[in-house]
C-alpha cells in the first residue's frame, strides 16, 4: 500500500511538450509510472517519445485526454499565468488528483481554483510542490527517484530539497519509505499536513510519519494537535527557519512570519506539546525514526 | 512587495476610497512649500516599508510650514528599523471624531481572502487580537463572489452605530476589497479609518503588500517598487530570480532550495555561528546564477565565509559543482569557500571540486562546523 | 400538512419598512403569518407595529435577525439593483427558504445567486413571484389571502393573477387548497414545477394538483414527463400563450418564445401525453378538478 | 432590447474581437461615400431587429460604390418582417475560407450562461440544432468564475484542426463572453465567425439582445435603444411601464397581470376574435396608467373594442373602477369599453362602472365572448 498514488495511478502529463514537463515526464515514465497521456494545446494528435521508445498520445484539452485513456491523475508543469487554468481544467476533466508542480501562481488565482477543486471534490497536491512518490509503484513530479527505495515510513514536507536530504539519510541507513509527499510552499496549498497524516495513519503498510514544517501560518500547530487526537503511530517532527527573521519571505511563498504566528519556535514547542519527536538537526530525524520504529 | 503608504493611497483612492490629499516631498524645502499649499496644520509622515514609524518618532504634527521644514529635515534621512527614509508624505491634520481598524489579508486557513474590522483603531491590530479577540469582525469572502454588498454591511454594522456612516464606510470596506483585488495584494489595509466630526469616513493611513506572483501581469503595480527602499543585494538578487535576505551574520550561505537554506542557517546557528544570508540558487547549475550569488554575498562585508550545501536530486552534483568552479574563476573571491554536495554523481563532484582546490564534504553537519569556524578565525 | 410554508415557519422580511414590504408584512401579519423579524440596513432597532397593535424587531443585518430570532424563512421585497445580493445574504444567515418577490432582477445576478443558494442548500422560490401560501396556517409573499381556503388542491403556477383567477373559481365553489405556490415569471427561478410537484407528492393531504403554466422554456414538458413518472395523484394543467407571436416577451421575463421551444401547444401536448387533464379555458380547471377529486 | 448589428459589432470591437471596419449610411448617397471610403467589393446590410434579412434581399454585395448606392437604395425603406429598414451597415466584403457559428445564451435548464458553437456557421442555428445536434459543441459557464481559458479553448478545439486558427477562436470566443457580460446581455452571437486564406478569424456578423433589467445601471448600452425600430406604441408603453405588445386582431386588451393578460388573448381567440394586443397594466389602480393604457389601445386603428379584464387580489376593484372611470373622462373613447372585474370589492366597483355608464362583467368568458362579438359588429 501506500497514499495517493500507487500502480493504478494513470496519470496525464498537463504542459507535456514543454522544457520541464517533458524532461520530468521521461523521467516518470523510466521510473515505471504509467504514463497515458499528455496535454498541450495545439499538439493534439502529436505522440510523446518516451525513454524506452515507448510513446503515448497528446491531446488538445483534458477533457479529451480524461475520455480516450481513463487517466486518473494529472500533473501539471505549465507557466504561473496558466497553471490555475490548468488546474480547474483537470478537476473539470474528472481525475481524482491534480499534482501542482509550478511555483509564482498569483494566490488569488489559487483561491478560485481551490475553492473549484474542492466543490468537485478533487484533490490538488501543491501548487509549488516537487509531487509524490511511492517507492517502487509511481512518481509524480519531480522528486528524484535515486533517493527512495521501499520501506515503512511515510514522509511530508512543506519544501523539496530538505526533504531529498532527509529521505536520502533514511535510505542510506536502509530504512524506506511508503510514500513521500511534498505539500509545497506556498501559503495556499490544496492538500495539507493533516490530510496527510489522516492518509498515512489509514495505510497498513506506513509504521511511522517523519513530518518537516516551516516558518509561516499555522499548519504545523493543526497537524501536531491531529497527531495527538488521530494518530497511533510514531510521528518524527523537525522544522526549518529558526534564524529566520520575522517579516521576510524565505523563498518559499508561504514562509514567512507574520506578526507573532508561524515561528519555528511556536511550531515545535506545538510539536513536543503533542507527543511528536522533534530533530534538532536533519540528521537527528534518522535516528528518531529508527527509535520509532524498534 | 510592500508599497510605500502615499503609493498605497494612490491605488485607493483611484478605488474611490474616501482619502485626504497629500504630497510627497524628498526635502524639507519640499515639504515646507506643500504645507504652505495646503495651509493650517499637517502631518509629515515618513514613508518606509516598516510599522512602528509613530514610536520611532517619523510622524509628526506641523502647525506651521516652517514646522514642517523642520520635522521633514528631522524625518529624512532617519533610520527606521534598519530602512533610510528617503521620503515623507505631507498630508492635512484631520479633525478624528472615531478610528477604527479595516484590513483585508489572503487567509491560509479559509484559503480567502479575509477581512478584519475593530472598532479600535489607530493601534497594532495583532495587539487587539490578542488582548481582545472580541473587538474584531472577521469575514471570509468567498473569491468566486467577491465581497458582497450585505456583507460589507456586516462588517461596517460592527464599527458604527449612525446608519449614514455605517453606509460611507460599508461603501469604503468594497472599495478597499476592489482595490485588494485590482492590485494583486496579499494584503491591504486602512489603519485607521476615521470618521469626522460631519459623520464623513476618511482612510488617514494606508498600507498595502502586493504578491509578487502578481506582477508579471501588473506592470503599473509593478512600477511601484522602490528598489530604494531595500538593500541594493536584494535588488541584484531579485534581477538575477535568485531569492536572498540579507541578515546580520558572517556565515555567507548559498543552497538549493529554500527549506534546505533555512535548515542550512538554522544549523549554522546551531553550531555558534551566524548566518549571513539566505539564499536559495534554485535547481540550477548554471554558472551565471552561481557567479551572481558570489557576488551577491561577497559584496556584504560582514562575510567571512562562503557555505555552499547542494543536494543533487534531478539537478547532477557534478553540473553544479562545474558551475561553481567555473564561477569562482570568473570573480575574485577573497574569503574561504566550503561545500557541501551530496547525491546524484557525489563522488564525480567531490572529484571536481578538491581538483579546483575546494574543501568538499558529504555531511551537512561537517561542513556548516567547518564554515563557523573558518567564519571566527 | 401543506409544502414549503406550515404554523411553523418564523418569517424574517427584507425590506420591511419599504412601501411594498411594510404593506404586505401587515397583510401577511393579519392572515397570521409568524413575522418574527425584519431587516432594514440602518433601521435596526427600531420596531414595526403590526395590524393590531403588535410589533417586530428590525435589524440592520439577516446574521442578526435570524440570530436573534430563530428565522427560518425570509421575503424579499428589496428593490431590484439590491435584490440578488438580499437573497445571498438570507442564503448566508440560514434560512430555509427565501421567497423573492422583486421583479426586474438581472438574470446574471440571478445566476450567481442561484448558484450560491444550491451550494448552501437553502430554497428559492422566485424571483419575480408572488409568494406562497397555505390557507390557514401561513402566507409568505402578496398572493391575497381572501380568495383562498383550506382544501384538498395544490396549486402552482408561473403567473400571479391568473392563478388568482384559477384559485378563486375553486373556492368560489367551496374546493379547497393545501398549498398555492407561484414559481414566478423570470427565466431563471429557484423552485420549478418539478419541486413542487415532488412536494405535493409527499405531501398527504393534497389530493390534486392543479399545474398553470405559460409561454417560454421548457418547464412544463419536464414537469409532464414527472408527472408520468412520479406522481400517483392526478395533475389538472393549463398553459397560457397559444396567441402569443414568436421572439416577443410577453410581460414576464420568461414569457418568450424562443426559436421553435415554449410555445404553448408543445407544452399542452405534453400534458396530454403525460395523463394531464389540460384545461382549454381557465373557467374549465373547475370542472377538470372536480372530476380529478371524485 | 435587442440593438443593430452595427451596435454589437461595436461592443464586439472594443472587447477585443476581430470585426472587420463598417460605416452605417442612412441615404444611398452616405452608402456609395463609404463604399469608395473602402474601395473594392463592399456588403450592403440592412439594419433591423429581425433574422432573415438575406432571404428578404437586405443584404447585398455590391462590386463598385455605384453599386452600392443602387443596392442601398433598394434596401432603404424595405419592410423585413413588419420593420422598416432605416439603415444599412456598408462593410468590405471578406474573403471567407470557412463559415463557424458561436453564440451564448442564458440558459433555462443550466441557470447559466451556455455558449454554443458548430463548425456550420452562416446558416440558422436552430436548424442545425434540429436536424444534426451531434454538429453542435454546448458549454454551461459557471457564472461564479466566467469562462475559463481551457474551456474557450474547448470549444474553438470543435472548430478547428489549426492550433493557430483555434488558438485565436478561442481568444475572440472569451472575448465574446466578455462582451456578453459587459453588455447585461441575454444573448449574444457571432454567425458566422469567419476565418480567411491567411489563417484570421473574422467577426462578420453579429447580434446581441440586452437583458432590459441591466439596462438601468448601463446607460452607454440603454442608449443603444433604437425607438425607429419598434412601433411607436411600444416606446410610449415603455415609458409608462407598461407591458404592451402590438398584434394584428382588433379586441385591445387591458389586463392586470402577465398570465392573465396572455389567457385573456387565448380565450378571446377561442371565442372566434383576434387580441390586437397584449398589455399588462400591473396591480396599479392608478389612473394615469390606464390613461396612458387607452392611449396606446386606440392608437391602434385595427381596434374595434377594448376590453378590461381585472383580477382584484391585493388591488381593490372599485379603486380599478374608479381609475377606468376617471380615465374615459379624460380621453375620448371612440370604441366600445366592455370591463370585467371581479375579486376584492367587486360589488362595489360594478356599480360604480354601470353608473358611468359602462358593461360591467364578473366572469371572463362572458366578458370575453361580449368583446367578441362588439369586434365584428
Amino acid at each position: 500500500m501506500a497514499i495517493f498514488i500507487d500502480n493504478d495511478t494513470r496519470l496525464v502529463v498537463q504542459g507535456i511538450t514543454g522544457r520541464d514537463g517533458s524532461f520530468h515526464t521521461r523521467q516518470m515514465m523510466e521510473y515505471g509510472t504509467r504514463v497515458v497521456a499528455g496535454v498541450t494545446p495545439g499538439k493534439g494528435g502529436q505522440r510523446f517519445e518516451g525513454p524506452a521508445g515507448e510513446s503515448v498520445p497528446i491531446f488538445d484539452t483534458m477533457d479529451e485526454a480524461v475520455t480516450e485513456t481513463g487517466a486518473n491523475c494529472s500533473v501539471i508543469y505549465v507557466p504561473p499565468a496558466f497553471a490555475a487554468d490548468a488546474i480547474l481544467e483537470a478537476a473539470d476533466a474528472g481525475v481524482d488528483l491534480v499534482v501542482a508542480i509550478t511555483e509564482g501562481i498569483p494566490v488569488l488565482d489559487m483561491a478560485r481554483a481551490h475553492a473549484f477543486a474542492r466543490d468537485r471534490g478533487v484533490r490538488v497536491l501543491g501548487p509549488n510542490c516537487p509531487g509524490v512518490i511511492s517507492p517502487g509503484k509511481s512518481k509524480v513530479g519531480i522528486l528524484p527517484a535515486q533517493i527512495v527505495t521501499e520501506g515503512p515510513v511515510g514522509v511530508v514536507s512543506r519544501s523539496g530539497t530538505l526533504t531529498y536530504e532527509a529521505v536520502f539519510q533514511l535510505t542510506h541507513v536502509g530504512i524506506g519509505q511508503t510514500t513521500c509527499v511534498g505539500i509545497g510552499g506556498d501559503p495556499l496549498i490544496g492538500t495539507n499536513f493533516v490530510d496527510c497524516l489522516a492518509a498515512f495513519e489509514a495505510d497498513a503498510e506506513t509504521g511511522a510519519v517523519v513530518m518537516i514544517g516551516e516558518i509561516g501560518g499555522t499548519d504545523e500547530q493543526e497537524a501536531a494537535a491531529y497527531v495527538q487526537s488521530h494518530l497511533t503511530k510514531p510521528v518524527v517532527g523537525f522544522v526549518a527557519g529558526q534564524t529566520a527573521p520575522p517579516g521576510r519571505r524565505m523563498g518559499h511563498a508561504g514562509a514567512i512570519i507574520s506578526g507573532s504566528a508561524g515561528t519555528a519556535e511556536e511550531k515545535i514547542r506545538a510539536f513536543e506539546e503533542n507527543g511528536i519527536a522533534v530533530a534538532k538537526r536533519p540528521v537527528d530525524i534518522v535516528g528518531l525514526i529508527q527509535d520509532a520504529l524498534a | 512587495m510592500n508599497i510605500h503608504e502615499y503609493q498605497a493611497k494612490e491605488r485607493f483612492r483611484a478605488a474611490g476610497i474616501p482619502v485626504p490629499p497629500g504630497e510627497v516631498a524628498r526635502t524639507p524645502d519640499e515639504a515646507e512649500s506643500i504645507a504652505r499649499g495646503f495651509g493650517g496644520t499637517v502631518v509629515v509622515k515618513a514613508q518606509v516599508h516598516s510599522g512602528g514609524r509613530g514610536k520611532a518618532g517619523g510622524v509628526k504634527l506641523a502647525k506651521t510650514p516652517e514646522e514642517a521644514r523642520e520635522h521633514a529635515a528631522r524625518i529624512l534621512g532617519m533610520q527606521i528599523k534598519g530602512l533610510t527614509v528617503e521620503r515623507v508624505l505631507v498630508t492635512p491634520a484631520e479633525d478624528i471624531t472615531s478610528e477604527a481598524y479595516v484590513g483585508v489579508l489572503v487567509d491560509r486557513k479559509s484559503q480567502a481572502p479575509t477581512f478584519m474590522v475593530s472598532a479600535e483603531g489607530g493601534v497594532d491590530i495583532e495587539e487587539v487580537a490578542a488582548t481582545h479577540p472580541e473587538a474584531i469582525r472577521r469575514l471570509a469572502v468567498d473569491p468566486r463572489y467577491g465581497l458582497l454588498p450585505h456583507q460589507a454591511l456586516w462588517l461596517a454594522n460592527s464599527l458604527y452605530d449612525d446608519p449614514a456612516v455605517m453606509k460611507r464606510a460599508a461603501k469604503a470596506i468594497g472599495q478597499l476589497y476592489r482595490a485588494f483585488v485590482d492590485s494583486g495584494a496579499s494584503m491591504a489595509e486602512i489603519n485607521p479609518l476615521i470618521t469626522t466630526a460631519d459623520g464623513e469616513v476618511k482612510a488617514i493611513d494606508a498600507k498595502m503588500s502586493i504578491d509578487d506572483n502578481e506582477l508579471f501581469r501588473r506592470p503599473e503595480v509593478a512600477a511601484m517598487r522602490d528598489t530604494s527602499a531595500e538593500p541594493p543585494s536584494e535588488t541584484k538578487a531579485r534581477e538575477a530570480s535568485l531569492s536572498y535576505v540579507k541578515l546580520d551574520g558572517s556565515v555567507g550561505c548559498c543552497v538549493n532550495g529554500a527549506g534546505l537554506a533555512m535548515a542550512t542557517m538554522d544549523l549554522v546557528k546551531f553550531y555558534g555561528g551566524e548566518p549571513a544570508n539566505f539564499l536559495d540558487i534554485g535547481g540550477s547549475s548554471n554558472p551565471e546564477k552561481v557567479v551572481a550569488a558570489l557576488e551577491i554575498i561577497t559584496s556584504d562585508p560582514n562575510v567571512k565565509v562562503i557555505l555552499f550545501n547542494i543536494f543533487g536530486g534531478i539537478t547532477r552534483c557534478d553540473d553544479v559543482a562545474n558551475g561553481i568552479v567555473e564561477a569562482t574563476r570568473r570573480i575574485d573571491i577573497k574569503v574561504p569557500i566550503v561545500i557541501r554536495l551530496t547525491g546524484t554523481n557525489e563522488e564525480q563532484a567531490l572529484e571536481i571540486l578538491e581538483r579546483a582546490g575546494f574543501s568538499a564534504f558529504t555531511s551537512m553537519d561537517e561542513v556548516v562546523e567547518k564554515a563557523v569556524a573558518l567564519s571566527k578565525a
